[in-house]
């Protein structure tokens, strides 16, 4: 798969990052698609939703338009058409599938994810793309609403909040996932003290893969220290 | 207009087009059509395969699948008809016939611009020249039809010596014609297999492969099983095949290495029992045409005989009456030597038990001969169907068995494939039984009764063949006189009960046997027509109709009085039939 | 018993299988509200009493209350399940349901679903500047093209580029399979593999 | 579950809740009454700071099945014991039994020599009735037979290269197969 997407993105630059304001980096198309499959695989095996690569699915979607309009310039029975139009279909199939469990979880937790939005500073990074942010609020409030119409507005006014209840939901951190590790990254604390076992800490080396509980080392996941697999 | 390179003028031509396919209820047809699917989806050559049953079938389904398409495919249907009359295509659709069926009707093959003929050129000699079956000379044609617009002309020219000459001339021409033409169509005969065109096309352009070369195979047995090509001819098909198959399997170092789970066809002397692997050893014996007949075994005297036969072979009737995957190795693997060195002293001929075949194997378990493949797809294709199936279920389901990874379902259509010959073996049986053969004469004929059992799985065009064969041979067998070895069978079984309607076929006598030639295609048309009888010829084999069975009586009294008159013209019948129906408006 | 028409809903949620959705049990619920009321009311009057004076009353408010709180809660859990179940099927069957399974939706669920319909099709539209249709490419794709047989009549059909084809049932066709993925999922084609 | 019901010696009178015990016909039930309470309503009474009742240890989790357990946990019909019974068990972790440790420890154990038996079973069994197995299951094992059922298919499918065919989504086929049955 990979040698195919290289192939035909090395033909042409894409800025990545232009407007990000720290450093304008330039890569090419081979490289963010890489870019998205890390990106696709974190999300596909990680419990919770992580940030937004809001970068790489835009700098995908112009790499695609791009590469669709130049199909319609190719001579009809061309070898290379179909070998071409197979890699979009790829590509186009990653980022559907990056976006639609980003979009699952979502709606699976909406309340604790808005609430983590509502509590970040500016420092932090969203979560969501501003679309997808947009999204949750609209899916909270219909839901929110549906279920005030249907229940809570018959209920005695005591029982009439509903914040308990939903966003009492939040994902399963302490999942166990498989790992690879990008760089070597020592002393990682993987089970805090308590009385009976002292703290427990592992070395990741280059290339180890290791089967561990997520929440320890969600951290790293995000700092792309390691990649889920 | 028949196609000279197959890649130039037809593959060459359908890149990057849409194709309809359009495809009947045989097991050759359905061959070809997978080669085709093969080949189509590796240049992905867009298409759109429909079965069809009939030739109404075959008008509806152009109707509907034909909003912009321009190339049609036909597999083993079509050639016999004009089918530009028929279908009424714009100018700039195409089609490409690859047809088994013979004769093939001559507007087809002299239309150069929109019929393409996918056959074998050999196989085209006895073709009637252009110039005795078209005239180019409009102005003359247009002269003696249109009469009354230009009466004056016409009324002048008639004292001309020169136009009374024309006249005599043209009208010598078109009695020649009609001899001619009538030559020509009144036998159905049939060509190579479709499925062995296909593979030899993708042959030609290097796709070939081993899957391929076995479908080619399954195509050519299906002609060999239903009586459509003689014995001769299948021989030759095989060698042809023959030579692809040891190419493909031709396998370098150690055999045992290649993958297990890989096809590997291999050509052998095959057994002529039916379906005796699947079966048991007796099963396939009792149920199997020649093995049946010769030893008539359903009579008792017939029983005692093969019982001895068993005996003489060293074979324990209880091994043999077992599933024959379940026999004693020792015993099973001499089967086959055993029964040919014991059979010649019962009668039989060495061919009669034995022709060269092939067998394909892929995973430990899985060994299966090519007429085992036919026998149980055909069962699939003709299966008896639930009211609320639709008639085209089937044929995809017997599609779907001749991909050799649906194992399952092979094993059940085998078991279908059983049944149906289990109820074909006890029609001739009741046939022989009840005394139901009967001669008219002319011909013998049976007919299966209403209501029975076996009829509802009975009244298929294939089934229906091998039933008539099986009958024939079973009578033929069992009176021992000379004649009926040239008589020929007309066989029906009811179809619809509340239509009130039957299927009937009529097969050719036994001595004709390496013609395989049929001429009841014209006869049982001449036969309806005279009678007004309420038939319907829908199939693309003419020799098989439907008919309202209330007419049943006129139309065979029609049908005695045109083959009655041929016989007196002539000892042979084959001849003389043709020169009473020429000679008849 | 105490919130027993509340397990009721509960129950009836865990008997649901796959493709299908239970009929909206409005009598249910509004028995379950209806005990809510009466609960809620004997509870004010028992604290009323209390302040008047009346001791030992305590007790019976907490099993009162803590009725209410369950009788909530499984009503709450009830209606947000089979919200997830309706927006599952947005994914499944596409932005029309089937009418059987519309006619056991209450008015309120046929107006969510829309709403999510419409929700679901305004972020699609605005991911990149064309939009990407997320319930497409639902499974890796191996080739361009694949063959699919049609399992019921289903009209005409236009292809990307232009053709009309009639998918009836019992045909066989090669596609792009991009053109024919969502018609699979409907269960109008079959895919064909070899 | 939390409607599995819980056997519990009420400690304070209940005033006008006759109705939970259905063998008598008074108004209120008096301390010492024992009620069968379900979980819920037995969790909001009693807890630290409110002892309306107290609850005593179901059955199927004191000493005589813990030994049970111990001796051998694999012939257990864990489905009879209780449909959730590992659920349960740890929901009785909120009330302060003196035992409740060894409960934990025996929940623990008895999943463990069991699991190897559900793993085994799920991975090797193809094609077979499996409903024998599964009724002695609880619904948690039950939930991971399954996963480790589909596993295996999901595996015997990508090796006969199956998961490359596009399938119509299942809720679809379910729908139309129930649709097929109605008519």
């Amino acid at each position: 798969m990979n040698s195919l997407n290289q192939q035909s993105f090395n033909d042409s630059n894409v800025d990545y990052d232009e407007d990000s304001e720290e450093e304008a980096e330039a890569l090419t198309a081979a490289e963010v698609f890489a870019k998205l499959e890390e990106a696709w695989l974190n999300e596909k095996f990680s419990p919770e939703l992580l940030e937004a690569k809001t970068e790489i699915v835009e700098c995908i979607m112009d790499q695609i338009k791009v590469m669709e309009e130049n199909l319609l310039k190719c001579k009809k029975d061309d070898m290379k058409i179909c070998i071409h139009k197979m890699e979009l279909d790829r590509i186009r199939f990653v980022l559907s599938s990056y976006l639609r469990i980003r979009l699952q979880k979502i709606q699976n937790y909406t309340a604790y994810y808005l609430n983590i939005e509502n509590q970040r500073t500016d420092k932090q990074a969203s979560l969501f793309s501003p679309e997808e942010l947009k999204f949750a609020k609209e899916f909270h409030s219909s839901i929110d609403k549906h279920l005030t119409e249907l229940a809570m507005q018959h209920m005695p006014s005591i029982l009439q909040n509903l914040n308990d209840n939903l966003s009492g939901n939040k994902p399963d951190l302490d999942c166990y996932v498989f790992l690879r590790v990008n760089e070597d990254t020592d002393s990682v604390v993987i089970d805090e003290e308590t009385t009976e076992t002292g703290e427990e800490t592992v070395d990741f080396q280059k290339d180890e893969q290791h089967i561990i509980r997520y929440q320890p080392i969600r951290h790293l996941v995000s700092s792309s220290q390691l990649t889920l697999i | 207009m028949l196609v000279k390179d197959p890649k130039k003028e037809f593959y060459d031509k359908i890149q990057h087009q849409r194709v309809l396919i359009l495809v009947t209820f045989d097991v050759d047809a359905l061959c070809a059509c997978n080669i085709l699917q093969y080949l189509f989806q590796c240049d992905q050559v867009l298409y759109t395969v429909v079965p069809v049953t009939g030739k109404q079938d075959l008008e509806n389904s152009f109707l509907e699948n034909s909003e912009g398409i321009k190339h049609i495919l036909m597999l083993n249907c079509g050639a016999t008809i004009d089918i530009i009359e028929l279908l009424q295509p714009d100018d700039d659709v195409c089609f490409y016939i690859c047809d088994s069926h013979r004769p093939v009707d001559v507007h087809n093959v002299y239309n150069g611009v929109q019929v393409k003929l996918l056959m074998k050129d050999e196989e085209m000699r006895d073709i009637p020249d252009y110039d005795d079956v078209f005239r180019d000379d409009e102005d003359d044609e247009s002269d003696a039809e249109s009469n009354d617009e230009g009466e004056q002309l016409s009324k002048r020219k008639r004292y001309s010596d020169e136009y009374i000459l024309k006249r005599r001339e043209r009208r010598q021409w078109e009695e020649n014609r009609n001899k001619t033409l009538f030559e020509y169509t009144q036998f159905s005969s049939f060509g190579s297999s479709a499925a062995l065109l296909m593979f030899e096309i993708a042959w030609r352009m290097s796709k070939d492969t081993n899957d391929l070369v076995w479908l080619g195979i399954i195509g050519v047995t299906d002609q060999l099983v239903h009586y459509r090509i003689s014995r001769e001819k299948y021989i030759e098909d095989v060698m042809t095949l023959q030579s692809h198959v040891s190419r493909h399997n031709f396998k370098e170092g150690p055999e045992n290495n290649q993958p297990i789970n890989s096809l590997k066809i291999s050509f052998e002397d095959e057994l002529q029992l039916t379906l005796y692997r699947h079966w048991s050893l007796f099963e396939s014996i009792c149920k199997s045409v020649t093995t049946a007949c010769k030893f008539k075994v359903w009579s008792m005297k017939g029983r005692k005989r093969l019982h001895e036969f068993l005996a003489e072979m060293g074979l324990p009737l209880i091994q043999c009456q077992q599933k024959y995957s379940a026999m004693e190795p020792s015993l099973r693997n001499n089967v086959k030597e055993l029964i040919q060195k014991h059979i010649e002293k019962y009668g039989f001929a060495p061919e009669d038990i034995v022709i060269p075949s092939f067998n394909a194997q892929y995973g430990y378990r899985n060994k299966l001969c090519a007429s085992d493949v036919v026998l149980a797809c055909c069962a699939l294709l003709e299966s008896p169907q639930e009211k609320s199936q639709n008639a085209t279920d089937s044929f995809f389901q017997a599609m779907d068995i001749l991909n050799r990874k649906n194992t399952k379902e092979m094993e059940e259509a085998l078991n279908m494939a059983k049944k149906q010959i289990g109820a074909l073996a006890s029609q001739v049986q009741t046939f022989l039984d009840m005394q139901q053969v009967m001669s008219a004469g002319p011909f013998l004929y049976a007919f299966v009764q209403e209501g029975t059992l076996e009829a509802k799985c009975l009244s298929k065009p294939q089934c229906l063949q091998r039933l008539a064969r099986f009958t024939l041979e079973a009578y033929s067998a069992e009176r021992r006189s000379k004649k009926t070895q040239y008589l020929p069978l007309v066989l029906g079984v009811p179809l619809d009960a509340e239509q009130q309607t039957s299927l009937v076929i009529g097969i050719p006598p036994l001595n004709l046997d390496d013609e395989r030639k049929n001429f009841f295609g014209k006869a049982f048309e001449q036969a309806a027509v005279t009678t007004n009888s309420r038939t319907l010829h829908n199939y693309f084999d003419n020799y098989i109709l439907q008919m309202n069975t209330e007419d049943r009586g006129k139309f065979f009294d029609a049908l005695i009085n045109l083959l009655q008159v041929s016989l007196s013209l002539s000892l042979s019948l084959s001849l003389s039939l043709s020169a009473f129906i020429c000679a008849s408006p | 018993m105490l919130a027993s028409k509340a397990f009721e809903l509960i129950k009836e949620l865990s008997r649901g299988n796959s493709g299908s959705l239970s009929p909206y049990n409005e009598d249910c619920i509004r028995q379950v509200l209806d005990e809510m009321k009466s609960l809620y009311e004997q509870n004010q009057k028992d604290v009323s009493d209390t302040v008047a004076g009346e001791t030992g009353l305590f007790s019976g408010v907490q099993v009162r209350h803590a009725a209410l709180e369950r009788n909530k809660r499984c009503l709450l859990t009830y209606l947000y399940k089979r919200l997830q179940i309706i927006q599952e099927m947005r994914w499944e069957f596409g932005s029309v349901l089937p009418m059987d399974i519309r006619y056991n939706m209450c008015e309120q669920e046929i107006s969510w679903f829309n709403r999510y319909n419409k929700m679901l099709a305004v972020y699609m539209r605005s991911i990149g500047d064309s939009g990407l249709d997320l319930t497409q490419d639902m499974q890796p794709p191996k080739s361009l093209y694949i063959e699919v047989r049609c399992l019921k009549d289903h009209g005409e059909f236009e292809t990307q580029d232009g053709n009309i084809i009639v998918l009836k049932r019992n045909n066989q066709h090669f596609l792009l399979r991009s053109e024919c993925e969502h018609l699979i999922r409907q269960g109008v084609l079959e895919h064909v593999t070899n | 579950m939390t409607q599995d019901k819980i056997q519990s010696r009420v400690e304070l009178t209940l005033y006008r809740m006759g109705f939970l015990d259905s063998s008598t016909d008074d108004k209120d039930i008096p301390p010492g009454s024992k009620l069968e309470l379900p979980f819920w309503l037995a969790y909001a009474l009693c807890s630290q700071k409110r002892r309306i009742v107290s609850v005593e240890l179901p059955k199927a989790y004191r000493e005589s099945y813990r030994e049970v357990m111990k001796a051998d946990a694999n012939v257990v019909n864990l489905y009879k014991l209780g449909p959730y019974y590992y659920n349960f068990g740890m929901k009785l972790q909120c009330f302060s039994f003196p035992e409740i440790d060894d409960v934990s420890k025996c929940l623990l154990s008895t999943f463990q020599t069991r699991f190897r038996k559900i793993m085994d079973a799920s991975q090797n069994i193809m094609n077979e009735d499996t409903s024998k197995l599964t009724s002695n299951l609880d619904e948690m094992e039950k939930a991971l037979f399954k996963v480790g059922q589909k596993s295996l298919t999901d595996f015997q499918l990508w090796e006969t290269r199956q998961v490359e065919k596009l399938k119509t989504s299942d809720m679809v086929r379910a729908h139309r197969k129930r649709k097929r049955e109605d008519e």
